[in-house]
C-alpha cells in the first residue's frame, strides 16, 4: 500500500500520527480514503475537486504535476507540501 | 507647454537639427525625438550611468543635460561606435567575454569604457573599476566587465603596435 | 517635469539683466547635475534656467604664486582634478572636486554650482572653507564678496538674492609650510554623498601648528567652520593627544540628525575619526611644502 | 522522458561561442519595453499614495482631466470585480482580488507609492503635471511596518477579509503559519553538546534591476489588446492582466521585449492592465514607465524577516536538533515566500530532529515578489551563521563541519522525500581545495569566511519549436523571455542534438500567440525545462528528417541513421547526405520540418553553492571592503560556461549588496526614504573585488541534458559568508542586515567596551 505522509499542520487530524498506509492507484483515491479514515483532512488538502493551489504533491521524491490525476504505484510514498517559488501575487 | 527651441548638433558625426523643449533631457530628446533609443533610462539622478553619452568626448549623464544645451555640441552614443557597421574592439571584447547579462547597462559602460581607454590606453584594474564607478550593472558583478575592458585595451594596444610596426 | 524657460547668456551684464527679470522665478544653471533632480522631483519650483557656462568670467582657472587662486563658479570638476596646478597648490580642494559623484558628474558639476546648491554634505564647501575661500557675487546692484562659511545659510537656501550670480571663488595663495585635505566618509566606495565630510587646512612652524582651519560637511544644517576644534592643535605639536583633542573639539560642533545614512551617534563618531585623520595627512603635506 | 543522463562527448554544449543577441545589445538596437513607440501614442503616469496606511475617502479628476493634452484618467473604478480566491499561475499562486486592490487601491492605501489613478496625455511631462491636480482626501490609519507591529494585539488590521488557518474567523493581519518538524526535538538537545541560540533580522531590499517596469498597451475596438513589455512571463502577464481587466487570456497578445534585468520582480504586473484600460479609454496606444522612485516604491522587494535559530551539536560536529521561529513581512498582500525559506533553511544538512513554524505576516509595504531564490538568503543568513558559530565551538574547520553534516543522495529532505543525486559535498571539497581557501589570509582586522546555500530550482511547463529553414539552418522558438543570455544555451542545445554549427541556429522568444504556454522565466528553470522542450523539439525534428531521407532513398526510417547532422543509410554504399542537402527535397516529401514539444518538466535538480569570502574592517568606521571572493556551485551540466559563471558571480555581488548596504529605509510615518540609487546603495565596480567560480558539475539525473537550474542559489551563501568574516576580522557576530557601517560600528565598539571593561575586571 502507498505511504502518505502528513505535513505537520495536519497531524491534529491523525492524532499526531505522521506516516499512514492508504489504499490507492491515484491521488484522488490516496484523499478520498484519507478523508475516510480521518474527517476532515480532504477538505485541508482540495478546492474545487483538485489539490489546492498552494499544495504541492510529492510522489517518490519527484514533484507531480497532475494533481489528483496522478497515479501512484503499490510502494510510493507521497508527500503533501506547500507549493513553492516566489509566494504568490 | 513651454515653446520648442530648434538645436544643431552633431551626433554620431552627423549634423541634425531637432526641435525640444527645454524641459526635455539630452535623453529624452535622443529617444523620443531623434529615435536614438540605444541610450538607456535607469534613475533620472544621474546614479546608474545607463544613459551615459559622450559630449564633446566626455562622459555626460544624457539624463542631468538638458536637449537645448546640445546646440552646437557634438555628441556620441553608442549607436555610433560601430563604423560601417563593423564593431569596435570594445564591443567584441564585451561579446566575448560575456559582459552582459540583460543588456539594459550595457551602452553606457561601452561609452565609459570608450572614454576611459581614449584617454588611458594602459588601464590598470583599479583604473577600470574608478572609470566604471558611475555605471550600475546589477546581472555580472562586474566581474566579465572588467576582464573584457582591460582585454581591450590589450588588444588596441597590441594593434598600434602593428600599425606602427607596419610603418 | 513643469514647463521652463531657457536662457544661454554669454555675458555677465545679460545674465544679471535677464535674472533680474525673472527674480524669484529664475535660477542660474551649470551643471545640472543638481537642480534637473530637483525640478523633476518638485522639490524646487522655478520658470527660467540661465544657463550660466557660456559667460568667460565663469570659466576661469588661473592661478598666482601671490594672489592664489581664481576659479570660475561654472568651471567643472573635473578640471579640477585634471589640473597639475591645482593638485600641487589645494590638494584638499582638488580632492574633494574629485569625490563629488561619477566621472559622468564630475564633467558637468561645478565646485560653483555645489556652494550654490546650498547642500551641508556639498564635497568641496568643506574644502573651500578651511582655505578661506570668498565668493564674488555680482547682482542688480554690483558687486560683494562672501566668506564661503557665510554662504550657506540654510538646507538649500544661500546667501544669494534674486538676480544674483556667484561669478568665482577666490582663495588665498597658500601659505608657506601649509597644506589642505579633505575626507569623506560614504558607505560604498563612490557614488556616495557625504556621511560625514571634514576638510582641514593646516600650517606649520617647525613641528607645531602655527595656524589651522577646520570644517566639516554633513553634520548640521550648513557646513560648518569648526573654530574650537582648530583653536585645539594651534600651537600645539600634532601627537596622537592633539589629535583626540581636535576630534573631540570637532564632534562637539556638530548638530547632526539621524537619517538613512546615518545615525547622528554614527556621525560624531566618525567626525572625530576623520578630523585626526584629515589632520594627519594635511600635516604631512605641510611639512613637504 | 529518458531519465539516463547524456554524459558523452558534446561539440557545442560547454563552449562558449558569442550569444546570438549580442551585436544588438552592444549596438543600442536590442528594444527593451521602454524602447518601443507607435504612432499617435499616449504617455502614462501613475499618481501614487504619500501615506503608507489611509483609507480613501474621495478622489476628484476634474481638474486634471481639464489640463490640455490630458486624455484620460483611470481609477479602480474602472477595474472590475476580482475574485477573493487561490489560483496557480506557474512558479506563482494569484490572488486576484489582491492582485487587483494592488493594481491600483480599491479602498484603501496600504503602501507609500500604492497606485490610486493614472493618466494617459500627449506628452510624459503633462501626465505629471495632471497628477498633481488629481485630489485625494484621505483618512490617515496609523503604519504597521515590523512584524512585531503587526502581530502585538490590538494592531491595525490592514486587510479586513483576512483569516489564516489557525485563528477561525478572527480578523489578523497574520497570513499563514507552516510548520515542518520530524523528530524529538527536546532529545536532540538533551543529546547536544553545544548549543548556539540567536535572534536575527534582516531588512527588506530590493532586486534593483537596472530597467524600470514598462509596458505599451494597444486596445483595439474589436475587443484585442495587445501589451508589449519587459517581463520574465508574457503568459503570466496575459493571465495575470486577463484577471484584472476581466478580459478572456485569449483576447490578451503579450509582447515581451528584451527585459534589463529581472531577478524575479518581473514576475507579475504592475503597469500591463494600466496601459490597457488607458488605451480603451483613448484609443490611442499608450505607454507607461515607472521612475526608480516608483520602482523602490511600488515594485515587488523581497521580505525584511525576523528568525530565531536554536541549534545543537555533539562535541563530534555532528548536528542533533534545530528549532527555528520565522516570520517575514509579505508586504502590503500575502503571499511571502517564508515557506520556501523554511524549507531551505537548514536544507544542506542532516539534522534528524527538527522544528520550523513559518509566519507570513502582511504590512503597510509593497507587496513582495519574488527575488533569486526567494525567502532563502534571509533564512541562510541565520542559519549559516548559527552552523559557522557551533563549528568553532566545537573546534572544527567551518568547511569539514559542513561536509560532515551535509546531505547526500537518499537523506530526506525538510519536506519529506529523498534527495536524489545532488552536488553539494562537491562544492565544499571545490571551496576547500581552492586556492583562494587555501591561501593564508593576513592583516589586521581581516577575516575569512564561508558559508552554503540550497535552493529548489523549478519545472514547470514550457513550450519550444525547431524550424529547420530550406537551407539546412534552424531556428528555435521559445516563450522563456532572456533575461541572462538563456537564448544562446537554447540555440546550442537544439544545435547539439542537430549536429549544426552554433552560428546556423538562431534562437527567438516568442510572443503568447506565436508558442505554445510556457511558464515564467524563473526559479532557475529555463536552461532545465525550456532547455528540455527544446531537446525534445529538436529530436522531433531529427525524427521527420530521417522520415524524410528514408522516403529520399526508399528506405525504412529504421535504415537510416543520424549522427553529428549527417544522415546515413544503413548497409549498402549510398553517400550520406547532410541536412543541408536534404533540405531541398522538403517540399517533395512532405513540407517543412518543424519539431515540436511541450513539457511540465518534472525531475527538477537541487542547486547548492558553497562561498568564501575575504574581509577587512575599518574598526573605527565599521566600513567593510571584499577583499576576495570564490564561489563553488553545483550547475548539474554547464550548457555555456561564460554564462554560468555569469549567474554565480551576478548573484554573488547582490548577496555582498544584501549583506552590507541595501535596506529599505522607512521613517515613522511609513514614508521610503531612500527611493533612488544614492541611497539604495547597491554594489558600484569599486566595491567588488573579481569573483572567482567554480563549476561542479553532477549530473541531474532527472534531465537529459543533466542540467541543474544555475540563476538562484549563488545568491544564498554570501550575507552569511560576510557576517562570519566579519566575526573572524573583528570578533563580533552581526545578527542583522545591513552590516551598514553603523550598525557594525556600534556593534564593534559595544564589543570592545565589553572586553575592555572583561580586562580591567581581570586587572582588579
Amino acid at each position: 500500500m502507498p505511504t502518505v505522509v502528513i505535513p505537520a499542520l495536519l497531524r491534529k487530524f491523525t492524532d499526531g500520527v505522521e506516516r499512514v498506509e492508504v489504499p490507492g492507484r491515484s491521488i484522488r483515491e490516496l484523499v478520498r480514503h484519507l478523508g475516510e479514515r480521518f474527517p476532515g483532512i480532504d477538505k485541508q488538502l482540495l478546492e474545487d475537486g483538485d489539490i489546492r493551489p498552494s499544495i504541492a504533491v510529492s510522489i517518490d521524491g519527484e514533484i507531480a504535476t497532475g494533481g489528483v490525476l496522478d497515479t501512484v504505484g503499490e510502494h510510493s510514498e507521497v508527500h503533501f507540501i506547500p507549493a513553492l517559488g516566489g509566494g504568490e501575487v | 507647454m513651454s515653446k520648442k527651441t530648434l538645436v544643431e548638433a552633431t551626433i554620431n558625426g552627423e549634423t541634425v537639427e531637432f526641435l525640444c523643449e527645454p524641459r526635455q533631457s539630452l535623453l529624452e530628446t535622443l529617444r523620443d525625438v531623434l529615435e536614438l533609443t540605444g541610450s538607456k533610462e535607469g534613475c533620472l539622478t544621474g546614479d546608474c550611468g545607463a544613459c551615459t553619452v559622450l559630449v564633446e568626448g566626455r562622459p555626460v549623464c544624457s539624463c542631468l543635460m538638458l536637449g537645448v544645451e546640445a546646440q552646437g555640441k557634438n555628441i556620441t552614443t553608442v549607436e555610433g561606435l560601430a563604423t560601417n557597421g563593423v564593431l569596435s574592439v570594445l564591443q567584441n571584447k564585451f561579446l566575448e567575454h560575456a559582459a552582459l547579462q540583460c543588456g539594459i547597462c550595457t551602452p553606457g559602460f561601452l561609452i565609459s569604457a570608450k572614454s576611459l581607454l581614449d584617454r588611458n590606453p594602459k588601464p590598470t584594474e583599479h583604473d577600470v573599476r574608478y572609470a566604471l564607478a558611475g555605471n550600475l550593472c546589477r546581472c555580472t558583478g562586474y566581474d566579465k566587465i572588467v576582464k573584457a575592458v582591460l582585454d581591450a585595451a590589450a588588444a588596441i594596444r597590441s594593434q598600434g603596435e602593428g600599425k606602427a610596426a607596419a610603418r | 517635469m513643469h514647463a521652463i524657460n531657457y536662457d544661454a547668456p554669454t555675458t555677465l551684464d545679460q545674465a544679471v539683466s535677464i535674472l533680474k527679470t525673472h527674480g524669484e522665478n529664475a535660477r542660474p544653471f551649470c551643471g545640472g547635475t543638481d537642480i534637473i533632480i530637483q525640478l523633476r522631483a518638485g522639490v524646487r519650483r522655478t520658470e527660467h534656467l540661465v544657463d550660466v557656462k557660456k559667460i568667460k568670467e565663469l570659466q576661469v582657472l588661473s592661478f598666482d604664486a601671490k594672489k592664489g587662486l581664481r576659479l570660475g563658479a561654472a568651471v567643472p570638476c573635473i578640471e579640477i582634478s585634471e589640473s597639475d596646478v591645482m593638485r600641487r597648490h589645494y590638494p584638499g580642494l582638488t580632492e574633494a572636486a574629485h569625490l563629488i559623484g561619477s566621472l559622468q558628474i564630475q564633467n558637468r558639476a561645478s565646485v560653483g554650482g555645489n556652494l550654490c546648491n546650498g547642500s551641508p554634505a556639498a564635497d568641496t564647501t568643506p574644502a573651500l572653507i578651511v582655505l578661506g575661500a570668498r565668493a564674488r557675487i555680482v547682482g542688480p546692484n554690483g558687486e560683494r564678496e562672501v566668506p564661503v562659511e557665510a554662504f550657506v545659510v540654510s538646507p538649500g537656501r544661500t546667501v544669494l538674492k534674486p538676480g544674483e550670480l556667484l561669478v568665482e571663488l577666490l582663495v588665498p595663495a597658500p601659505a608657506p609650510h601649509s597644506s589642505d585635505a579633505y575626507l569623506r566618509f560614504i558607505p560604498r566606495n563612490e557614488m556616495d554623498i557625504a556621511v560625514v565630510g571634514v576638510g582641514a587646512a593646516v600650517t606649520l612652524d617647525g613641528d607645531k601648528v602655527k595656524a589651522a582651519r577646520i570644517a566639516l560637511a554633513a553634520v548640521g544644517p550648513t557646513p560648518i567652520l569648526a573654530s574650537k576644534a582648530a583653536d585645539a592643535i594651534i600651537g600645539m605639536k600634532l601627537d596622537d593627544a592633539a589629535l583626540e583633542a581636535a576630534g573631540r573639539a570637532a564632534s562637539a560642533a556638530c548638530s547632526p540628525i539621524d537619517d538613512m545614512r546615518g545615525t547622528a551617534e554614527f556621525r560624531l563618531h566618525i567626525t572625530a575619526v576623520l578630523t585626526r585623520r584629515v589632520l594627519s595627512i594635511a600635516a604631512e603635506r605641510a611639512k613637504k611644502n | 522522458m529518458a531519465a539516463s543522463t547524456t554524459t558523452g562527448d558534446f561539440k557545442v554544449i560547454g563552449t562558449r561561442p558569442i550569444r546570438p543577441d549580442g551585436v544588438d545589445k552592444v549596438t543600442g538596437r536590442a528594444k527593451f519595453g521602454a524602447d518601443y513607440a507607435f504612432p499617435g501614442m499616449l504617455h502614462g503616469k501613475v499618481l501614487r499614495s504619500p501615506h503608507a496606511h489611509a483609507i480613501i475617502k474621495s478622489i476628484k479628476i476634474d481638474k486634471a482631466l481639464k489640463l490640455p493634452g490630458v486624455k484620460a484618467i483611470v481609477t479602480s473604478k474602472d477595474l472590475p470585480d476580482a475574485e477573493n480566491m487561490l489560483e496557480q499561475s506557474g512558479e506563482l499562486t494569484v490572488n486576484p482580488m489582491h492582485l487587483s486592490m494592488n493594481i491600483l487601491a480599491h479602498d484603501k492605501v496600504l503602501y507609500d507609492g500604492h497606485a490610486i489613478a493614472a493618466v494617459a496625455a500627449t506628452s510624459p511631462h503633462i501626465a505629471e503635471e495632471a497628477l498633481r491636480l488629481i485630489e485625494v482626501e484621505y483618512e490617515v490609519l496609523p503604519p504597521v511596518m515590523t512584524v512585531e507591529a503587526a502581530t502585538k494585539p490590538g494592531a491595525p488590521i490592514l486587510l479586513k477579509d483576512l483569516r489564516n488557518n489557525e485563528e477561525g474567523d478572527k480578523p489578523t493581519n497574520v497570513a499563514q503559519h507552516y510548520q515542518f518538524k520530524r523528530g524529538d526535538v527536546a532529545a536532540g538537545f538533551k543529546a547536544a553538546d553545544y548549543v548556539v541560540e540567536r535572534e536575527f533580522n534582516t531588512a527588506m531590499v530590493h532586486q534593483g534591476y537596472i530597467e524600470p517596469h514598462n509596458a505599451v498597451g494597444i486596445y483595439n475596438s474589436d475587443g484585442q489588446a495587445t501589451i508589449y513589455c519587459s517581463t520574465q512571463g508574457a503568459f503570466d502577464v496575459r493571465s495575470l492582466s486577463a484577471h484584472v481587466l476581466g478580459m478572456p487570456v485569449g483576447k490578451i497578445k503579450v509582447v515581451p521585449a528584451e527585459i534589463g534585468g529581472g531577478f524575479g520582480g518581473k514576475t507579475t504586473i504592475y503597469l500591463e492592465p494600466l496601459s490597457v484600460l488607458l488605451s480603451k479609454k483613448t484609443g490611442a496606444p499608450v505607454k507607461l514607465v515607472m521612475s526608480r522612485a516608483e520602482v523602490l516604491r511600488a515594485s515587488g522587494p523581497t521580505p525584511g524577516a525576523k528568525i530565531k535559530v536554536k541549534m545543537g551539536a555533539t562535541r563530534d560536529g555532528k548536528l542533533v536538533a534545530a528549532e527555528i521561529w520565522m516570520a517575514y513581512q509579505a508586504g502590503a498582500f500575502p503571499g511571502s515566500p517564508v515557506a520556501a525559506g523554511a524549507l531551505c533553511i537548514i536544507a544542506p544538512y542532516t539534522v534528524e530532529n527538527f522544528q520550523i513554524d513559518a509566519y507570513d505576516v502582511v504590512v503597510n509595504r509593497p507587496k513582495t515578489a519574488s527575488y533569486r531564490a526567494p525567502g532563502t538568503t534571509q533564512a541562510a543568513f541565520a542559519s549559516e551563521t548559527v552552523i559557522d558559530e557551533l563549528a568553532e565551538k566545537c573546534g572544527i574547520d567551518p568547511i569539514d563541519f559542513r561536509i560532515k553534516n551535509a546531505v547526500k543522495e537518499g537523506a530526506p529532505q525538510i519536506m519529506g522525500p529523498p534527495f536524489k543525486r545532488i552536488g553539494f559535498i562537491q562544492t565544499c571539497e571545490a571551496i576547500k581545495n581552492s586556492a583562494h581557501y587555501k591561501s593564508k589570509l593576513t592583516g589586521k582586522f581581516r577575516g575569512r569566511g564561508v558559508a552554503s546555500g540550497f535552493w529548489f530550482n523549478a519545472g514547470m511547463q514550457s513550450s519550444a519549436m525547431v524550424n529547420i529553414h530550406t537551407d539546412g539552418t534552424a531556428s528555435v522558438v521559445t516563450g522563456s523571455p532572456d533575461i541572462g543570455g538563456s537564448r544562446a544555451s537554447m540555440a546550442m542545445i537544439a544545435a547539439e542534438v542537430l549536429g549544426l554549427p552554433v552560428t546556423d541556429v538562431r534562437p527567438i522568444t516568442a510572443d503568447t500567440d506565436s508558442i505554445g504556454h510556457t511558464d515564467v522565466t524563473a526559479g532557475s528553470r529555463v536552461t532545465f525545462a525550456t532547455g528540455m522542450a527544446v531537446y525534445e523539439a529538436a529530436k522531433d525534428a531529427v525524427r521527420q528528417l530521417i522520415e524524410r531521407a528514408a522516403k529520399v532513398w526508399e528506405k525504412k526510417p529504421d535504415e537510416v541513421e543520424f549522427r553529428d547532422g549527417i544522415l546515413h543509410a544503413k548497409g549498402d554504399g549510398v553517400p550520406p547526405i547532410s541536412i543541408k542537402q536534404l533540405a531541398p527535397r522538403f517540399p517533395r516529401t512532405g513540407g517543412p520540418i518543424t519539431g515540436r514539444a511541450s513539457v511540465n518538466a518534472r525531475g527538477v535538480g537541487p542547486g547548492f553553492a558553497t562561498t568564501v569570502v575575504d574581509v577587512e574592517v575599518d574598526p573605527d568606521t565599521g566600513k567593510v571592503q571584499i577583499l576576495r571572493c570564490t564561489i563553488a556551485q553545483d550547475a548539474g551540466k554547464a550548457i555555456h560556461p561564460s554564462y554560468v559563471e555569469g549567474q554565480m558571480q551576478g548573484g554573488t555581488a547582490q548577496g555582498i549588496g544584501w549583506a552590507l548596504n541595501e535596506e529599505y529605509f522607512y521613517d515613522d510615518k511609513g514614508t521610503l526614504r531612500n527611493t533612488g540609487f544614492l541611497d539604495y546603495r547597491i554594489p558600484t565596480c569599486l566595491d567588488l573585488p573579481m569573483i572567482e567560480t567554480i563549476i561542479v558539475e553532477e549530473p541531474n539525473p532527472g534531465h537529459p541534458l543533466g542540467v541543474r537550474g544555475v540563476g538562484e542559489v549563488s545568491i544564498v551563501p554570501p550575507v552569511a559568508a560576510v557576517a562570519n568574516a566579519i566575526y573572524r576580522a573583528v570578533g563580533v557576530r552581526m545578527t542583522q542586515t545591513p552590516m551598514s557601517p553603523p550598525k557594525l560600528l556600534k556593534a564593534i565598539l559595544k564589543h570592545r567596551g565589553a572586553t575592555t571593561t572583561q580586562h580591567s575586571a581581570a586587572a582588579d
